[in-house]
């Protein structure tokens, strides 16, 4: 899919690949790091799966809620999260998102309602439905957007979540990104064969709407779409993209060698890249196109040296910080 | 003041928490419906309507959750469960949620959610609508555990968990919903965290709580009759627990009885032995000791509950036997009411 | 729905009236007798619901398995269970079917493969699946039955069942009792607005069918073919019927006075009654038949009078009971 | 005999028991996946066919009531997780069904299911993939709970829990996965509610589990060169709990040190301690004690869980104060290993 881009689209563009190549160099200068053995805490890609966070980053609101699972790095990052917060708490760092005490699966940026992640698969849907029920009893127009894998979709505490979401009409968007696997698990052994994800939640009762990750403008449109929709007090509604992990589960490797899923599979995946395709097609639209992509490619590459530099050069929490923060300590008002 | 009974204080508590803090929220199920959870929740949906007190699906795991999000930007959920059994289901949100929220992010948010949970004893109630796990919650960092015994304890300790900024476990004892009490009217507040010393004593320190602190009560008013004269401490607060107060009563009378309404081993009556014997060890008169329910699930046979609790008599006869004195009349002198399955006259079943 | 019955299905007829009336029966000789204090245990009754459990008995086959709920009296009776040991273990005897342990919460027959009910609302159901699992296992040709309310669809533990069930296409039969409440909560306050469960789970991936519980004769005929179908090794299938308690949801009396729901609506479903129908219809249908309605109206009171006998005469367990059969003492086989 | 891993061993258990008897069945998150669940499910798949080895939705609650089904039809389910913290989804069905399903249907029926639960620590693993919940499962009437130490227990325990007639957790420690031992071949069965006596001493108990064992008999060979002999019991199964072997032990040294790996509120150290407290008051030369986790979440950064867990140096210092002898040389003699978070060399992370 790659073909010049019309004139009227080039700054969504421009900013789409912006989103996706600054997940993608994020990522991916983690799986060069991480042999070094400075990030001493379990890490979850989303090399391949950028286009999802990049649609959603150029639909949402800085007030509106997020959450997300084990792989979250890319949705805090879509959300606005401070990068650099983020790669000092993979390193364990005072200056980590979470003061080095959640780590990779436990990202928050409270400045842009980033609202946590967790380790515990399908454990962070119903705090999103929650951060929802909040923004409906406060009266606000905040959204809450619930980022959740193929694999969560099979926990009960996801369709109690979206059975409830339904029943109180809450402003919640669940945004699946089906990448075929839970760990080195496929659909086939997980769910019924040829049943869609997106079919039965519509018939618990939430609206859905499905795309193809890799079209990375039909993926952007379906989520403005939805979050317009959702935002204009209607209720819930279901999202489910198609997707790929290209690295391992868990880690920094690619794993295709272990022979859970097949080296042609991925390849195929790899092939329909919208990273790869968007920024050829950039370059292709014209030569001052290229020269922007390429200063934005520079730009990121050098924020993403600073963060890392920001991460390995700050200090290490004090050994006593362990035992602080079990309790929350303030007397709440009222 | 009038005499409230422990129901009534909670529905109080209730009220007031709405009333002066918008931000509170309630909801469980059967929190609007007519039996308004034994009537704690009474008239809460018609004074604060129904977007802030509802009925909800029964799905115990998600609607834990559902708290825990909504606490994060600012509402202060109250949720009800008819079973702390019920509750089992929602152990994931609780313990890896919950309870380490504030802690995995370094601090940023907090948890202000109470959990009432009901705990249910006789009348047939069987294994599963029985359970005392107030000895699960404590072991968790970051939970906090509330079991009052007074009406006035419970409106204020009810109080004290809305508006603590932490997840705080408030268990109710079905046999206390009836029991009446001065219960001081508008906002008071029972700090958690303090025991409270509701028999003073200088011979043998009774630690309790809960429906326990009844019966402790009971056997004390006899023991002291027989020359024994007992501190009943009533916990109040499981977690964080007043050591305090129970590590100055022992150092004043050298003895304890640590009582339980939970399964023996691994119970909170353990711990308080546990600690007490690793900080009293030199002072003791003679080995601390507990009495607590026995390992085995509650069986449902009215025939099968004779016995089984741990009643006055009970502790009587363990003090007594501390301190080397007959105990052949106590039986007689403390004998199980009869019918011993139910709280008092007026329960007529079935919950 | 009164009209004469045709002469090839009176025999089936007066089975069904058979089993209808018995459960009917049952329920309501507890309900008078409940109010001495001496059944010291919850009951949960199906007076009204009977028609289901009365297709099922005529459905299913001594060897299937089934497992039930808190409202289990009616499916404990349907499988075969021994009405006099059920008795008894309500009353908390220890000749009675769980020794007096378990009362009107925890029934069990293993002579007819009834495995067991819960006090936990959906907690019965992955226990079903897992019989289902066993037969499949075992090469039987068993099919595993799992009773469940319309309040047990919310829990997340059901949704895994269904899903586990579809993935495996294993032999469990559904069979959701739909009385519109879940104590004294309406649907409304719990499930979305014009949901259907039985379209939900059909897309969770289970097939499924509905039927009116008041329409005897068709919740038979769905009954038996979904029976057949589970059988025949083609998975799992889901079954929904509407009906209604009529009696309080735990407890011996009326409860239409709290006003949770309205005398109007409990007068409508009364008046669909299929028992009082099937009743009517038979004797429409010829003196004959009257005289056989009869005779098993005699029959059933006379069973009734002497099981409750048995209960009320039998031994309590001793004391010592209660500390015993907490750990399985016997090694296994193997 | 050649030596083994721990995991290895328990892949040969479950080889055995599956050889030796149709009736067990294996399933599990990833247990036919190319990592095998660390290998301690290899090969089964392939030996005993998909219908009796299989992958799992991510449905904990569920999947561990199928397990009951499937046992009341004589089924024996070992159910793996690859982290305890992600068996709290199935609370209601192990505690509230498996645990009680014999004694509530009156004796009838049994449940012989296995829930293997793996303990994670270190690397970052974080508040949410660290719990050691033994002490839960301890509380609850009709659970078993295994957790053996060395190569040659996990493969005779297992199998023993495996073909117990009752729910049996059996809780592997990830820090114990690589360690070597003789593992004897063929269907070897070490019996439940037995503790060892690893290494025999005169002078204090301690009582310990899991790889919290390691620690302790590396503080005890320390100690041993300093003149104090301690007596080191695993203690194998935490319920039922071998009291004799410990009460023996104390009435010939006189002195305890409970150790555990979890949080220290209501840990098993505390019970060991109470009950220790309770029946040998008269002879104890010193107050009882234990070491355990903080009462805080395992936290994420390196650096945060430096000094975090209970190491043989805490162990030998606790124990030369109880003697009242000179501590100052032992953070020198027994320092943290470095780096502290991985329990050898060959760990790269990251699970
Ligand atoms: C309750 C629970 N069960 C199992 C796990 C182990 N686990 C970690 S990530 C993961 C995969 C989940 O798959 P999916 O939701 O599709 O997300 P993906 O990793 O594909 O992005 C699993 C099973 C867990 N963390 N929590
Ligand atoms: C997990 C759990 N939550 C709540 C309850 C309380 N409870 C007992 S019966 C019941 C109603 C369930 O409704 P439904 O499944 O429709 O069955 P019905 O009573 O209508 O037959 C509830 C909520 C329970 N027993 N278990
Ligand atoms: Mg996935
Ligand atoms: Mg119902």
């Amino acid at each position: 899919m790659v073909h010049p881009i019309d004139s009227s689209s080039i700054e969504n563009s421009l900013s789409l690949f912006h989103q996706m190549y600054r997940i993608r160099m994020v990522e991916e200068e983690i799986s060069r790091r991480y042999p070094e053995g400075k990030m001493r805490c379990p890490v979850h890609l989303s090399t391949g799966q950028e286009s999802i966070p990049a649609a959603f980053a150029l639909s949402i609101k800085k007030n509106d809620f997020a959450v997300s699972t084990h792989r979250g790095h890319a949705h805090y990052l879509a959300k606005g999260g401070d990068l650099k917060a983020m790669i000092a708490e993979i390193y364990g760092k005072a200056t980590g998102c979470s003061k080095g005490k959640g780590g990779s699966m436990h990202l928050i940026d409270l400045n842009v309602n980033f609202m946590g992640t967790s380790a515990i698969v399908g454990n962070s849907i119903p705090v999103g439905v929650g951060l929802a029920l909040s923004a409906q009893l406060k009266g606000t127009d905040q959204i809450s957007c619930i980022f959740l894998g193929d694999g969560a979709v099979e926990e009960g505490v996801f369709y109690e979540s979206v059975n409830f979401a339904a029943v109180r009409k809450l402003p919640v968007l669940f945004i699946c990104e089906n990448n075929l696997y839970s760990v080195y698990s496929p659909l086939s052994v997980r769910q019924p064969k040829g049943r869609s994800i997106a079919n039965m939640v519509d018939a618990i009762g939430v609206g859905t709407g499905t795309c193809n990750g890799d079209d990375i403008y039909s993926s952007q449109k379906l989520m403005q779409n939805a979050v317009n929709k959702v935002r204009s007090g209607t209720g819930p509604y279901f999202l489910e993209f198609s997707t790929y992990r290209w690295r391992e589960h868990c880690g920094h490797d690619f794993d295709n060698d272990l022979g859970y899923r097949s080296e042609k599979e991925f390849l195929e995946w790899k092939s329909k890249d919208p990273l790869i395709n968007l920024e050829e097609s950039l370059y292709k639209t014209g030569v001052k196109l290229g020269e922007k992509v390429d200063s934005i490619k520079a730009s990121i590459n050098s924020e993403i040296i600073s963060a890392f530099k920001f991460a390995e050069t700050s200090k290490f929490p004090d050994q006593i910080e362990a035992y602080q923060d079990v309790y929350a300590k303030e007397e709440l008002s009222k | 003041m009038t005499k409230k009974t422990f129901s009534t204080a909670i529905n109080d508590a209730l009220h007031e928490a709405m009333r002066i803090d918008q931000s509170v929220i309630c909801y469980g199920l059967g929190v609007t419906d007519p039996k308004a959870v034994f009537n704690t929740t009474s008239n809460l949906e018609k004074k604060f309507g129904s977007e802030r007190v509802f009925d909800m699906p029964t799905s115990e795991n998600a609607m834990t959750g559902v708290a825990i999000g909504a606490a994060l930007n600012g509402i202060k959920s109250v949720i009800t469960h008819q079973r702390i059994d019920f509750f089992l289901l929602a152990m994931d949100q609780i313990v890896n949620g919950a309870a380490k929220w504030h802690y995995m992010y370094g601090g940023q948010s907090s948890i202000p959610i109470t959990i009432r949970l009901i705990i249910g004893r006789g009348w047939g109630q069987g294994p599963t609508h029985s359970q005392n796990l107030q000895a699960w919650f404590a072991h968790i960092p970051g939970l906090k555990v509330v079991m009052p015994t007074s009406p006035e304890d419970a409106k204020g300790m009810l109080l004290s968990s809305i508006f603590d900024p932490n997840p705080v476990i408030f268990l109710e004892h079905r046999w206390l919903h009836d029991t009446l009490g001065d219960v001081p009217s508008g906002d008071i507040r029972v700090p958690l965290g303090k025991a409270k010393i509701v028999k003073a004593g200088t011979d043998i320190t009774l630690v309790t709580m809960s429906y326990m602190t009844v019966e402790a009560v009971h056997a004390a008013n006899y023991l002291e009759e027989k020359g024994i004269v007992c501190e009943v401490i009533d916990l109040r607060t499981i977690k964080p627990l007043d050591w305090k107060t129970i590590m100055d009563s022992v150092a004043k009378t050298g003895r304890l009885l640590a009582l339980d309404s939970g399964f023996t081993t691994g119970s909170v009556s353990g711990e308080v032995v546990a600690r007490v014997a690793m900080e009293k060890f030199s002072i003791l008169k003679s080995a601390p000791t507990r009495l607590a329910m026995p390992d085995v699930p509650e069986p449902t046979s009215l025939a099968l509950t004779k016995g089984f609790y741990v009643r006055a008599s009970n502790i009587a006869e363990k003090v007594m036997d501390m301190f080397g004195k007959n105990t052949s009349d106590i039986k007689k002198d403390l004998p199980e009411p009869s019918p011993h399955d139910v709280p008092g006259e007026w329960f007529k079943g079935p919950f």
